[in-house]
């Protein structure tokens, strides 16, 4: 269906990581190769800004709207002027706690699975060794941090040679991931007593990867890291044999949302509630290189 | 009313502070409807003695009694409440606020809760009348001059005190008719039956106004004596606790050889400031600068200095046609400036003595020629010594200094520079008998060894006592430089009041 | 002499960071185990060095400023600047040290700028600072395009992550500062006319000293450190996050100058005290992070910190407990009486 | 005061200039819905603006207040959702723990004669902290009377809606601007940013003065954290992140001197009010990346600062009051 010319809003949460950036990109071409006119407006990992620019977005009069929040909570009251201002809003990457009648479909990964697939390729790679992880959490509270933990910590239940024996938040970030391992590996006998490392995303495993090189042991074989997102520089890791798997979250949400959009404007088509995206593990045999090369040109 | 017949009282009052003791049981009481005067020299304790008697410090030792019943007073406010209002030596009011809010605040009259604004304003044009002063008391205080806002802490300080009224050095920033006016203000109050302290360095006034003085000298009470039984001397006497020459008694300047030609100002001014001005100063010459309040010597004195860097005319420095657009221009051709506001522009109160001291030798020498520890030591000595400044040590922050020590040690920072010429804005402003002494034989005498002095000074007495020449300034203009026997009291008074028109209040 | 140093050991910066260092080690014994690895030091000392660093530098940088009176903001947003300045040349082909030196200009550019505002423009620091805070972070996004900027270039990388002598470059590049810029206040009179412009800036101004050059020195001076911080924080991740990098490090720059003693009313600083200051909060960081602490109590642990200190420095502890009347007086020996 | 007068002056016509030509490029921004929006989205920065006006003027800064809105709202949510309270009980609760709050950062700063700045440091460290040991995640608050104060408002023709926090923030500004301009208490807190020093010997109470001060921004802020509460329907112990800086932001833009002394609450109203221009005329423009907003904001604050500067520079007799200490 076509639906260029359509106005669509997008309220992104801000610029924190490689993923969120390249989520803005492909966002971007997605409605470029559409032809849709995209409302861009990043809410610096605020709230409040995401409910102004949503509201901004309805006074403006948009086809549709976007929107990728940055906490589950407190939506109802503007999702709601949507809804009396007939404006269809898909959530993108994160779900809402809200009545489901207040937005048209929710295209997201499941964050809990995300977790779970990280887990269980641990659990399958580690045998019946003693296991001693370390983990680097997302920023405190964030609902990716909370899930992801609990996916993983799920997928390690039952199987008691493996343990988490350090978590401490890296904010998502390379340089607190770095920190954090730093402190690890100092905390853990120089680091021989830590078989491996699960980071809430990639950009801590890359900087976890570096502190564990600059402790004189070899990251993927020595500590083995497990991540979650699937962002370029990771796969890069992987094919240097220095990170073992990443679960893959992708970028394009926004390519299905307007999907959604396209056939519920063409005939009223009500999509499906939510739209999960595949959670897809990588490891070395998954052709990194070839991932690399796919993934550079996507802004990350 | 109590036996000993005294509305405020300390008995016994002791106030140390570190290991220096301020006040040493000091005894002091005041009678309803007496004008009692605290005397002494820089630093003896006066101000420390009204900040204890007014809450504003917890002595020590000692009690403070008002109207025979021992009372322990918290703060300036509570004090306030036993009917005793204080105006501190230095200004201490509101810049930011409006005039009646000044006179009010604290206690401003309300109507629903809130401040009846308009009543107030009403009040206060009232009261300032009395004083003279017609202004509108909705303006901001910060907009009126000095000697205004001087004023309105009187007037406020009288509005709020029942029974007693402190005055620490009001009169230092105060002409003439303004020292009248409150004087006229005080001996009605007096009339009323309140107690009044005053505490000033110009005995003039004290035999003007004081029924009795209380002279206090290095935290020690010395004597309460009634006025009638004491001459000049005896006060003198006893606050020095030894005999002077007083600084009025010096020969008059007889018109001296001018030396060589140091500075020529032509047509010098500064739009908005001061009207183009012609000065030439020699070397070993002293110009007096006479005029009232507000008449623009001190901006004269800061264009000279290059503080406000003038926009008209040119200066020649020994003939040299030169620019001298801020201070350090000016202090590399070897002036030197004693601001008249010391605590704003003068002293760097958590600084040490010492580098008080060595600080404008230092900025002449500039950021990489830093002079060491022991240069330092020795130089604040040399000229701690010569001034006479009292300090515990060198080391100490000059903050703790007393106004008059504060004083010199500023004056010790530029005779450190070896200066060629001096610009001095109020040097004896706040000063004791002794120091103010000290400081006119430190003017001689650096006039003898060929600087070039420029004294601003609103004592006429001390002006025409050291002066070569004087220069009258009125509204902002030079109107009258005086040579020889014209340097006397008389014509300089009929040259600052001759056509006088909108001088500011 | 050797009673002025001992006297100078014995503040209370000092004890505090020996007392950090000793929670530290209750809680994790082997905290002071240093070992050699690959030719440089490795143990957790080592990392509250490292990771130090950057703070450490924006307080070396940070204390002339607060001492003036003033306080810098926007620190934190000249790093994240400066990082992409410095990671955008070397991706776009420059030779590194091109790129380093223009991040250490751009880094001079702003301290000028601030420097500017305060000295020229009389703009009250706080606010004059806050304008780069805000739009430096978005400058930097700007020249990153929102992107983390990643880089291979071997020099950046040493910058942040190499070893000179065993110690961590950051460690060397803090410690070279340190000693420079404390040379150059103490040596010439720049320390004295600091504190002078601090007291009393008009006074100053009378007494001769150019004070608005001085500002300017000491702001231009912060940005420079903010920079140097900036391409530190760019090599340790080889990259340049314009987003995240120096975020909220404007605070603990300021916290570890007070922490040093220098009150942000101005007047009397000590360089070296404030790098301790630094210290102590990564001592904390770090010591939080090896106990195994539970992440949510970081800030509670870092505000509970910050009240102890104040409240040992505070004026009315000195009066309940008479300490030494004075509290940071380096340079300042008081006679012995 | 006219000289005081002219920087608020100067931002009210700015901001007139700034909406007149936004209007003119999308004249969707000339809507009731628009308007409306301005007064609900920045409720919460409003009020906490107010507080921060107090705290400015009496020569001060609270660096705590986006803490405490955090704080509030975790706290809120939690005793509503998890302790099953009534909301009236929990925003009691609220405001009388933030005035604690205050109160001890208040005496902090009196008793221990330290900064503000490094007081309210710790007290947003505090705060922050405090809420993310209670709960890390986002506690929704499901409350029959949330949804109550949800369906207070007045709808205006064009789609626009005032809302209860909307109308609430603006009783806060006009009870504000009465207390600081018209009550005695007022007159206190410009006096304290006048100078402290004479204040004290005039008798203003200082102590109880400043622990009123930080005490009321404080409550002001939990107040905010209230309506945030009630704007998102949660509590979330990141919310509100460096709402401290906006809030000062839109102090110094409504032309209150950071110094202390000199400023109206009013201005801080039209200051937010500009704030939330800027922020939805690049949400109208729509192709504006984010840090265009930052930038934006920055050299605004420039062009204000500069702005006041000059006009406070062109009235030399208070040049001594901006040297003060
Ligand atoms: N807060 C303080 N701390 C330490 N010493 C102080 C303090 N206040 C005053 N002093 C010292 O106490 C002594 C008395 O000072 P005070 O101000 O009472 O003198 P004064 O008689 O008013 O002098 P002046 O005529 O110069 O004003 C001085 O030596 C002064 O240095
Ligand atoms: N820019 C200005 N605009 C308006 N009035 C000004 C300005 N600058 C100074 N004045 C006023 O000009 C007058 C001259 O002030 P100045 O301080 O030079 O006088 P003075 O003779 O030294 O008095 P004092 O004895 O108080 O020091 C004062 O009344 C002052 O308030
Ligand atoms: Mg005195
Ligand atoms: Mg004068």
């Amino acid at each position: 269906q076509d639906i260029s010319g359509k106005v669509v809003g997008f309220s992104q949460i801000g610029s924190e990581s490689g993923w969120r950036a390249a989520e803005t990109s492909v966002t971007k071409q997605q409605a470029e190769e559409r032809g849709v006119d995209l409302k861009f407006a990043d809410a610096q990992q605020k709230q409040e800004n995401q409910i102004k620019a949503i509201r901004g977005f309805i006074a403006q009069g948009v086809d549709a709207i976007l929107v990728a929040p940055v906490v589950a909570t407190g939506w109802d009251d503007v999702l709601q002027e949507a809804k009396e201002a007939e404006i269809p809003v898909v959530l993108l990457d994160r779900g809402v706690e809200a009545p489901e009648d207040l937005y048209l479909t929710s295209v997201a990964s499941d964050q809990v699975k995300e977790g779970r697939v990280a887990g269980q390729w641990l659990v399958d790679n580690v045998g019946s060794e003693d296991c001693k992880v370390v983990e680097l959490q997302g920023t405190v509270g964030s609902s990716p941090a909370i899930n992801r933990k609990k996916g993983f910590e799920e997928a390690i239940a039952g199987h008691d040679n493996i343990t988490i024996a350090r978590s401490q938040t890296g904010d998502f970030t390379r340089s607190k991931g770095k920190e954090v391992m730093e402190g690890f590996i100092k905390a853990e006998n120089g680091g021989a007593d830590i078989c491996a490392v699960y980071a809430h995303n990639d950009d801590m495993a890359v900087g976890a990867i570096q502190a564990i090189k600059d402790a004189g042991l070899k990251p993927g074989t020595d500590i083995k890291v497990v991540s979650i997102d699937g962002v370029p520089d990771i796969f890069q890791a992987i094919a240097a044999g220095e990170a073992n798997a990443t679960v893959e979250l992708t970028p394009n949400m926004a390519g299905p949302a307007f999907d959604a959009l396209a056939a519920y404007w063409a005939d009223g088509t009500e999509p499906e509630k939510f739209i999960i995206t595949e959670s897809k593990l990588y490891t070395a045999a998954d052709d990194p290189e070839g991932e690399y090369e796919r993934r550079k040109g996507l802004g990350y | 009313m109590s036996e000993t017949g005294y509305v405020l009282e300390a008995r016994g009052v002791v106030k140390v502070f570190g290991n220096h003791v301020a006040l040493d049981k000091v005894n002091f009481g005041l009678m309803p409807g007496e004008v009692h005067a605290l005397l002494g020299e820089n630093g003896a304790g006066k101000s420390t003695l009204i900040k204890v008697l007014t809450g504003a410090y917890q002595p020590d030792g000692g009690e403070v009694l008002v109207e025979s019943q021992p009372v322990t007073l918290n703060n300036p406010q509570h004090a306030q409440t036993y009917g005793i209002g204080t105006v501190y030596q230095e200004v201490n009011l509101l810049p930011n606020r409006s005039v009646a809010e000044n006179l009010y605040l604290g206690h401003q009259p309300t109507r629903y809760g809130f401040v009846d604004r308009r009543r107030m304003e009403r009040d206060a044009r009232t009261v300032l009348a009395r004083y003279g002063l017609d202004l509108d008391p909705g303006s901001e205080l910060g907009t009126h001059s000095v000697a205004v806002q001087q004023i309105v802490a009187i007037a406020r300080a009288v509005e709020l005190s029942g029974k007693v009224l402190i005055l620490d050095e009001p009169t230092a920033s105060l002409d003439r008719n303004e020292v009248e006016r409150l004087f006229d203000v005080v001996r009605s109050l007096k009339a009323q039956g309140l107690a009044v302290v005053f505490i000033t360095h110009f005995l003039d006034q004290v035999f003007a106004i004081a029924d009795r003085v209380t002279v206090l000298r290095n935290g020690r009470l010395i004597e309460t004596r009634a006025l009638t039984d004491v001459t000049r001397t005896d006060v003198v006497r006893l606050m020095l606790g030894k005999d002077i020459s007083f600084s009025g008694a010096t020969a008059l300047e007889e018109a001296r050889p001018a030396g060589e030609v140091l500075l020529d100002f032509r047509n010098y001014g500064r739009k908005r400031s001061v009207h183009p001005f012609n000065l030439t100063i020699h070397k070993g010459e002293v110009i007096g600068v006479a005029g009232l309040l507000g008449s623009g010597r001190t901006e004269m004195a800061r264009i000279m200095f290059g503080a406000d860097p003038a926009d008209e005319g040119e200066v020649r420095v020994a003939g040299q046609k030169t620019a001298i657009d801020n201070p350090t221009d000016a202090i590399s051709r070897g002036f030197g400036f004693c601001p008249e506001d010391r605590k704003a522009e003068g002293i760097f109160g958590e600084l040490s003595v010492r580098e008080n001291i060595v600080i404008a030798l230092q900025g002449k020498l500039g950021w990489f020629s830093a002079l060491n520890r022991d240069e330092q030591m020795e130089i604040a000595g040399r000229f701690g010594e010569a001034m006479d400044i009292r300090a515990a040590s060198l080391d100490m922050p000059v903050k703790l200094l007393s106004g008059g020590n504060q004083q010199k040690v500023i004056l010790s920072r530029w005779l450190a520079t070896d200066p060629a010429f001096l610009i001095l804005d109020e040097p004896t402003r706040g000063i004791d008998v002794g120091a103010h002494a000290e400081i006119v034989r430190t003017i001689n005498r650096l006039r003898d060894e060929g600087l070039a002095l420029v004294v601003i000074s609103s004592e006429l007495d001390e002006v025409v006592a050291y002066s070569s020449r004087i220069v009258v300034m009125r509204d902002r203009e030079m109107v009258a430089e005086l040579h020889g026997e014209n340097i006397n009291p008389g014509v300089i008074v009929q040259a600052i009041a001759s056509n006088q028109t909108g001088a500011s209040a | 002499m050797t009673r002025r140093m001992l006297g100078r050991l014995a503040n209370p910066q000092l004890l505090a960071l020996v007392g950090v260092l000793l929670i530290n080690w209750l809680l994790f014994p082997s905290f002071f185990r240093v070992t050699w690895q690959d030719g440089r030091l490795f143990g957790s000392v080592i990392d509250v060095l490292n990771r130090g660093a950057p703070v450490a530098i924006l307080s070396i940088g940070m204390v002339g400023v607060i001492a003036t009176k003033g306080v810098d903001l926007s620190v934190g947003a000249v790093m994240a600047v400066a990082g992409a300045v410095a990671a955008s040349l070397v991706v776009a082909g420059y030779p590194a040290p091109v790129a380093v030196i223009a991040a250490l200009l751009v880094g001079l550019l702003c301290g000028l700028w601030n420097g500017f505002l305060v000295a020229v423009l009389d703009i009250q620091p706080i606010v004059a600072t806050l304008v780069l805070m805000v739009a430096g972070r978005g400058i930097a996004q700007l020249i990153t395009q929102g992107f983390i900027v990643t880089f291979n270039d071997p020099l950046l990388i040493f910058i942040g992550t190499g070893s000179f002598l065993g110690l961590p470059m950051a460690t060397v590049i803090a410690l070279v500062l340190l000693v420079l810029v404390t040379l150059l206040v103490r040596k010439t009179a720049i320390g004295l006319f600091i504190e002078a412009v601090g007291v009393n800036r008009a006074a100053a101004s009378l007494a001769g000293i150019r004070s608005r050059m001085l500002l300017i020195l000491v702001y231009a001076l912060s940005g420079l450190c903010a920079a140097i911080a900036g391409i530190i924080v760019a090599g340790d991740i080889r990259g340049a996050d314009a987003n995240n990098a120096g975020l909220w490090l404007e605070l603990d720059a300021i916290l570890a100058v007070v922490i040093g003693g220098t009150s942000l009313l101005g007047g009397r600083f000590s360089v070296p005290l404030a790098v301790v200051g630094a210290l102590i909060i990564q001592a904390m960081n770090t010591g939080i992070l090896v106990s195994g602490f539970p992440p949510e109590f970081n800030l509670i642990v870092k505000a509970g910190m910050i009240i102890l200190i104040l409240l040992i420095q505070s004026p009315l502890a000195t009066r309940i407990a008479p300490r030494r009347p004075q509290r940071a007086r380096i340079g300042v020996q008081r006679t012995a009486k | 005061m006219s000289r005081s007068l002219r920087p608020l002056l100067a931002t009210a016509v700015i901001f007139a200039i700034a909406y007149g030509l936004s209007v003119m490029q999308f004249p969707g921004m000339f809507s009731t819905r628009v308007l409306g929006n301005f007064l609900t989205d920045n409720a919460f920065l409003g009020i906490t603006a107010v507080g921060m006006t107090f705290v400015i003027l009496s020569g001060g800064i609270d660096l705590s207040v986006g803490a405490v809105i955090g704080f509030t709202g975790v706290l809120v949510a939690v005793l509503i959702s998890w302790m099953g309270l009534h909301p009236l009980v929990a925003f009691a609760i609220a405001l009388i723990v933030a005035a604690v709050f205050g109160g001890l950062m208040g005496l902090a700063i009196h008793a221990l004669e330290v900064p503000s700045f490094i007081v309210t440091l710790a007290g947003m460290f505090l705060a922050r902290g405090g809420a993310s040991v209670i709960t890390q995640d986002s506690v929704p608050i499901n409350h029959p009377f949330y949804d109550w104060i949800s369906d207070l408002l007045i709808r205006l023709p064009g789609g626009g809606r005032l809302s209860f926090i909307g109308l609430l923030m603006i009783a806060v500004f006009v009870v504000g601007a009465l207390v600081a301009h018209r009550t005695r208490f007022g007159s206190y807190v410009y006096a304290l940013g006048g100078n402290t020093v004479s204040a004290s010997l005039m008798g203003v109470p200082v102590a109880r003065t400043t622990v009123a001060v930080y005490m009321l921004s404080s409550v002001l802020a939990a107040l905010a954290g209230i309506v945030f509460s009630l704007y998102t329907s949660a509590g979330y112990p990141l919310a509100a992140v460096g709402v401290e800086l906006d809030a000062i932001s839109a102090v110094v833009i409504g032309g209150t001197l950071l110094a202390g002394g000199y400023g109206f609450v009013l201005g801080t109203f039209i200051g937010v009010m500009l704030l939330g221009l800027v922020q939805t005329y690049i949400i109208f423009d729509g192709t504006l990346s984010s840090w265009w907003t930052k930038i934006v904001i920055g050299v605004l604050l420039f062009l204000f600062i500069v702005l006041q500067r000059l006009i406070f520079a062109a009235s030399a007799p208070g040049e001594k009051v901006a040297e003060k200490a």
